[in-house]
C-alpha cells in the first residue's frame, strides 16, 4: 500500500500540472484527469473533452458545448460531490483526488476492521406500511426487513449483511421522513 | 356573448379558458389562493382576485365566496376547468340559483352521470352497450355459475358498495367461482359493511377509448372522434393520441352514434366525453361520462380544427354550434404528454422543488399547455402536472416524430421529470406500431433500457463533473439532490393521498 | 437519410430547420459569429462551431468557411434558410462540387430564377402569364403609344437596367407618354449610363399572392396552396395569410397548375415559391420565383398539414415526396404576423434594447417560431425581425380572433414593438373582410386611432406613473428613453443602408 | 403669483399626507395625487386607483394590478421622469409636484424673457440629405431648414422662432449622432 501511495506522490510530482480524480456514480467508476493550467480540457479514460461555456444563467444553469456538442445543465456541488441534472435525469457524482482516495484506503486499512453500517434509513419520506422482522431476531442479507410506502409506491428495504436486529425505531402505520432511522442491526 | 367570465381554475387550465373567451372579446377574472399569486395564470387574466382559504386547495373550492367575487365583479358566467367544482352539480345548480351560467352541463346531468350505478341504468335504457354483469344478490352458486357462463368466464367480482380494488376478485373458470365468490363477500363485509357482490365480464387490459362530444342548447349534438388513452402509469394517463389506430370508419361512426345517444339520453350540453373500454374484439362498452372539459382535450382540438373550450362559452351563452356534424374533417394525427416532476427510474416518485431554467419546445405541429415559467415552485399542493405537450402530424408517425423532437427541445431543469420516458415510449416499436393497452407500462416497458439510456454518455457526464468540481464558482451552491422534505411538506404529501 | 446536416442560418429559420432534422433523427451543425453565442439557436443545434469574420454578417456569407466546416465535422448537407447564401447559385455549386448536398434546388434553377429577364423569357416560354410589356428600345413615339394602347394605359416606365424605383415613371394617357418618356431616359440614363427604357402594364395597388410548391428528383410535383401577402409596410411583408380571401376554387387550380408549369420549366427541385401580382380582374401576372423555403412558409404548413422544412431534407436525401397532390386537403386558415422593434407611430423607425422579459404566446392554434429570449439583445447587425407569430383556426375570423388574442398575449418589454400596430389592423372591419391590397397601409390605415388606443387609458397610466415615482426602488434605474447610438451602432446603421 | 405661491403652501400644511403631481405627457398633463403614508393609492381627478405588485422580475419589469386589472411593464425614472415600456408602446412622462411647478413658473416670470432655445439638434441617428438654408439667412419659424434620413426615413427640422441662421455645423452626405447640433439660429 505504501509502494502504491508513493508511486503516486512521484506521479504528481512528474505531471505537476495534472490533478487525477475517480469519479464514481451508481453506474460506475471512472477516472478523469484535468490540466490545472487549462481547466477546458479533461481527460476521461483515453478520451480527452474540450469543454466550453456558452452562457450561464443564475447560479447554477449552464449552457456548455463538449467537443462542440451542446449540454445544457443545472448543477450543484460540495466537497466530493457533484449533482448534475441534465436532459430530464438528475446524476449524483462523488469524485475525489486519486490521493485522497489512497489515502482514505490506508486509513481504512488502519482501523481494525472494516465498519458496516449497521442502521437502515427511510430513502423517502413515507408510511411505514409493515415491519418483517422483530428485536433480536437473526436477519441475512438481502431480507426484506421493512416496507415503506409514499405516493402510493411501496419499497422494502433490504438487510444490508448478515446480523441480528439490535433495535426498531420505526412503528407500522407511521409517517417517517426521509433518512430517519427505522432498524439498528448489529 | 357574455362581457365577463369567472376562471374558478389554476394553472394550464385557466390559461386555456382565459385564451378562449379573449377570443371572443370576453373580459376574465382570475382567482386564486395567495401561494399562487406569482403564478403565470393570475396575470394572464383581465382581472385577478385573491381568495383567502385555511389551504391552498380549499380557495378553489369555496363556492360561495366563488359564485360572491363573480357577482361583485360583475362575471356572467363562471368556467370550472376540469377537476375543483367541475363536476361538482351543487355548484352548476347554486350558479344557476344566483343568476351566473355555469359554463358546462346543467347540474341534473352531472348528478346522473356521476352515480355509477344511476349512469348504468341510463345508458341501458337509452341502448348504450355496457359491460355484461349481474348486478342483484345471488344465493344458488349453481345458477350464479350459470349466469357467470352466460357471461362467458373470466368475470370480475366486485363489491356492490366498494371501490379502490378491495373486494374485487377475478375468477378464470367456474370450478373457481364459489371459493372465489366467498372470499369476495368476507372482504365486502369487511372493508364496507355489507356482502353484496356483483359480477361482470373481466376485460384483460383493455384500450381506454373515449368519444369527444358537445351539444348546444338548442338541440345540435356533433361527435368529434375518439381519443386513445390507454398508457398509463398508476392508473394515471399519461400519453394520449387521437385519432385511434384500431378504430375504423365503421366502428368509428357506431362509437360517435352511441356518444351522442348516451349525451342524449341525459339532456347533455356543452361538451362532453363518453369513456369506453375497448376489448381485444373490438367490442366496446360504457364506461362512464365526464361532464367537463378533459385535460386531453387538445388532441380532437388539433384532428378536427374545432376549439373546444371556445364552442364552450359560446355554447353557453345560448349560441348554437358554430359547425355541423358533416363540417367536421378529421386530419392528421395528435398526441399529448403530460408532463410530471417525477423519477421513472424511481416508480415514478415524484421529485419537487424549484424550476432553475424553462424553455418550451415550440414550432410547426407543437402546442405546449402550460402554466409554469422560471422560479415556479412544483409543490405538493396541488396535481403534480406541470404542462401538457401536445403534437400534431399528417399521420401518426409525423405526429410521435414531433413529439420526441418536442421532448428533446423541453429544456426543464432543476429537478428529475418523465421526459426522457416519454421519449423512449414514442422510440419503442411496440408502442409505435400500435401495439399497446393499459397494461403497457406495467407489463411491457423496459425500465433497465432507460437505465442505460441515462448513462449511454458516461464519458461526458464524467469530463463535466471534473470540470465543474474545478470551476471556480462564484457564489456557493449547496447540494441539494433529492431534496428532502420538511415537516410542512410532510404534512401537505399525507394530505394529497387523502 | 443524411446523418448529420449544417444549418447555414441564425436566428428563428436556423431553429426551425434544426427541429425538422431532429425530427427525422438527423443531427444538426449550427455556425455562429461570436456576436451570437448566447442566442438560442446555437444551443438548439446537436454542434455548434464558431465562424471567424470581420462582420457578423460575413460569417454567414463565407461559404469556403462554412464548407470546411461541414466537411470537417462530417455533415453531409447544408440547409441555408432563406436570406444569406440561400438563393446563392455559386454557393449550391460549390456545395455540389465539395460532395455536399445543397438542401434546395439545383444552381441552374437559382441562376435562371435570379435574373429578372431571363425568369420572364422562360416564363413566356412555358406559358405562364407575366404582365403585358414591351422589352426593346422605342425611337418612335407613335409606334410607342401604340404599343402602349395595346398593353393598355396606365403603363409602368423603368429604367432596363434600373432598380430601386429610379428612372421609374407611370403614364396615364397616351398625351402625357412622350413627355414622361424623355424624362424616364434622362434619369436612366444618369442613374445607369443607359437609357433603354422598357414599358409594361401599371398594376395598381395589387395584391400580393404567392403558390407554394415542392418537387422531389422523381418528377413529382405538388401544389400546396397560395398565400396572400399584401400587408406591406415599406414593400415589406408584414402580414400573411392562406388561403386568400379573393381566390376560388377554379382560380386556385389554374395558378396551381400554372406554378407547378413554372417550376417545371425550370427543373426545379425541393420548395419553392412563385410570385404573383393579382390584379382587380383577378387577372394574375408572374413576378418572380425564390428559390427557397420563405419566411411566411408557416402559413401554408397550417393548412395542408404539410411540414416543408422536414419535406426539404427528405427531397435532398433522394426520397419521394411523401404525399401526392390528391392527398392535400386545404383545410382551415392561417395568419401570420411578422413582430418587429419598431414604432408604428414614429413611421415604424426601429427602436433598439435589451429584452427585459419576454413571454411569447401559447396555447391553441398558436404556433411562434422565433430565436429570441429575455435579455438577448437587439442590435442592427441583422434583419430586424424578432419572431413570427402564426395562428391557425377552423375559419378566417377564428384566426384572427386568435392573432388577436395571441399578439394581446404576447409579453414583450424592452422597446417600443408593432404589436399594438398589428392588433389594430386585425381589429380593423376593412381587413377583416378582405377589402385590402399592398395599399393597405400606406393609402387606408389609420395612425391617429392607433395613436388614441396607445392613450386610452391615461388615467391609469398616470396613477402608475405617480405610483412608480413614488417606489422605493433598491436599484437606480437609468433613463434609456430612445437608446442613443454609439458610433459603433452608427456604423453598423450606415452598413445595413448599404 | 405670490399670492397663488402661499395659498399652495398653505394647502400643503392643510394635507401634509397627500403630495400632488402634474402629469405631462405628449398628450396631456394630468393631475394625480398620493398619499405618502399609502403609497399604493393614487388618486387621478377624481378617480382613485389602489395599485398593488404581483411580481417583479429584475429591476425594471413589474406586474402590477390596478384596481385588480393586470399590467405588466418595464419602466426607468429620472429626476423628474418616468418611462413606462407597457403593451408594446412606449411612453415618456414627466412628473412634477405642484409646488415644483409654481416655483418654476416664479423662476421664469423673474428673468427678463423668456429665452428661447436657438439650437437645432439631430433628433436621431442618420444622415444629413439636405441644407435648405444658409449662414446669414433669415429665417421664419416652421421653415423647413434640413431635412435627417434613417432607416429610410426623411425628416425635416423646422426653425423654431423667425431668427437669423448664426452657423451651421451639419455637412450634406454626412451621418450624425443623435442630439448632434446641426444648425445654431440667433
Amino acid at each position: 500500500m505504501m509502494t502504491n501511495n508513493k508511486s503516486n506522490t512521484m506521479n504528481q510530482n512528474l505531471n505537476t500540472l495534472i490533478e487525477k480524480y475517480l469519479i464514481n456514480s451508481e453506474n460506475s467508476t471512472l477516472s478523469a484527469s484535468i490540466d490545472k493550467f487549462n481547466k477546458n480540457v479533461v481527460k476521461v479514460g483515453e478520451k480527452e473533452f474540450l469543454i466550453e461555456e456558452i452562457k450561464k444563467v443564475g447560479s447554477d444553469v449552464l449552457f456548455v458545448k463538449i467537443n462542440n456538442k451542446n449540454y445544457s445543465l443545472k448543477y450543484s456541488k460540495s466537497t466530493n460531490e457533484v449533482v448534475l441534472n441534465t436532459g430530464g435525469f438528475t446524476y449524483k457524482y462523488s469524485i475525489k483526488t486519486e490521493s485522497q482516495v489512497a489515502l482514505e484506503k490506508i486509513i481504512q486499512k488502519s482501523g481494525s476492521k472494516k465498519v458496516k453500517n449497521p442502521i437502515i434509513k427511510s430513502p423517502m419520506p413515507g408510511l411505514v406500511v409493515k415491519i418483517n422482522t422483530e428485536v433480536g431476531a437473526a436477519v441475512k442479507k438481502g431480507d426484506k426487513l421493512i416496507v415503506i410506502e409514499a405516493m402510493k409506491m411501496e419499497n422494502a428495504l433490504a438487510s444490508p449483511f448478515d446480523g441480528v436486529v439490535k433495535s426498531i425505531t420505526a412503528v407500522e402505520g407511521t409517517a417517517v421522513e426521509k433518512d430517519a432511522v427505522l432498524i439498528t442491526l448489529e | 356573448m357574455f362581457k365577463k367570465i369567472l376562471v374558478a381554475n389554476r394553472g394550464e387550465i385557466a390559461i386555456r379558458v382565459i385564451n378562449a373567451a379573449r377570443e371572443l372579446s370576453v373580459e376574465t377574472i382570475a382567482i386564486y389562493h395567495k401561494v399562487d399569486k406569482e403564478m403565470p395564470f393570475v396575470r394572464y387574466a383581465t382581472y385577478a382576485i385573491e381568495i383567502e382559504a385555511e389551504t391552498p386547495k380549499a380557495a378553489y373550492l369555496d363556492m360561495h365566496k366563488i359564485i360572491n367575487v363573480a357577482k361583485e365583479n360583475g362575471a356572467e358566467a363562471i368556467h370550472p376547468g376540469y377537476g375543483f367544482l367541475s363536476e361538482n352539480a351543487g355548484f352548476s345548480k347554486l350558479c344557476q340559483d344566483s343568476g351566473i351560467k355555469f359554463i358546462g352541463p346543467y347540474s341534473h346531468s352531472i348528478e346522473s352521470m356521476g352515480s355509477k350505478t344511476g349512469a348504468r341504468e341510463i345508458m341501458i335504457k337509452a341502448g348504450v352497450p355496457i359491460v355484461p354483469g349481474h348486478n342483484s344478490k345471488v344465493t344458488d352458486f349453481a345458477e350464479a355459475i350459470k349466469i357467470a357462463e352466460g357471461i362467458g368466464f373470466p368475470v370480475l367480482l366486485k363489491a356492490a358498495a366498494g371501490g379502490g380494488g378491495k373486494g374485487m376478485r377475478v375468477v378464470e373458470k367456474a370450478e373457481e367461482f364459489q371459493e372465489n365468490y366467498e372470499a369476495a363477500q368476507r372482504e365486502a363485509i369487511k372493508a364496507f359493511g355489507d356482502d353484496l357482490v356483483y359480477m361482470e365480464k373481466y376485460i384483460l387490459n383493455p384500450k381506454h377509448i373515449e368519444a369527444q362530444i358537445i351539444a348546444d342548447e338548442h338541440g345540435n349534438y356533433v361527435f368529434l372522434g375518439e381519443r386513445d388513452c390507454s398508457i398509463q402509469r398508476r392508473h394515471q394517463k399519461v400519453i394520449e393520441e387521437a385519432p385511434s389506430t384500431v378504430l375504423d370508419e365503421d366502428l368509428r361512426a357506431r362509437m360517435g352514434k352511441v356518444a351522442i345517444d348516451a349525451a342524449k339520453a341525459c339532456n347533455y350540453v356543452n361538451a362532453g366525453t363518453i369513456e369506453f373500454l375497448l376489448d381485444i374484439n373490438k367490442n366496446f362498452y360504457f364506461l362512464e361520462m365526464n361532464t367537463r372539459l378533459q385535460v386531453e382535450h387538445p388532441v380532437s382540438e388539433l384532428i378536427t380544427g374545432i376549439d373546444l373550450a371556445k364552442e364552450q362559452i359560446r355554447v353557453a351563452a345560448g349560441y348554437p354550434l358554430s359547425f355541423k356534424q358533416e363540417d367536421i374533417v378529421l386530419r392528421g394525427h395528435s398526441f399529448e404528454c403530460r408532463i410530471y416532476a417525477e423519477d421513472p427510474l424511481n416508480n415514478f416518485m415524484p421529485d419537487i422543488g424549484k424550476i432553475a431554467y424553462l424553455k418550451e419546445p415550440f414550432g410547426n405541429g407543437v402546442r405546449v399547455d402550460t402554466g409554469i415559467e422560471n422560479n415556479t415552485e412544483i409543490s405538493l399542493h396541488f396535481d403534480p402536472m406541470l404542462s401538457k405537450l401536445i403534437t400534431y402530424g399528417k399521420d401518426r408517425d409525423d405526429a410521435a416524430e414531433k413529439m420526441i423532437t418536442a421532448l428533446k427541445n423541453y429544456q426543464l431543469l432543476g429537478f428529475s421529470n418523465i421526459i426522457p420516458f416519454l421519449i423512449d415510449v414514442f422510440e419503442d416499436d411496440r408502442f409505435r406500431n400500435g401495439y399497446f393497452d393499459t397494461g403497457y407500462i406495467p407489463n411491457h416497458y423496459d425500465f433497465e433500457a432507460l437505465k442505460a439510456k441515462k448513462y449511454e454518455n458516461e464519458d461526458e457526464l464524467a469530463a463535466l463533473v471534473t470540470y465543474l468540481f474545478n470551476r471556480p464558482d462564484e457564489e456557493i451552491i449547496k447540494t441539494d439532490v433529492t431534496p428532502s422534505l420538511n415537516s410542512w411538506k410532510m404534512n401537505n404529501l399525507n394530505m394529497r393521498k387523502e
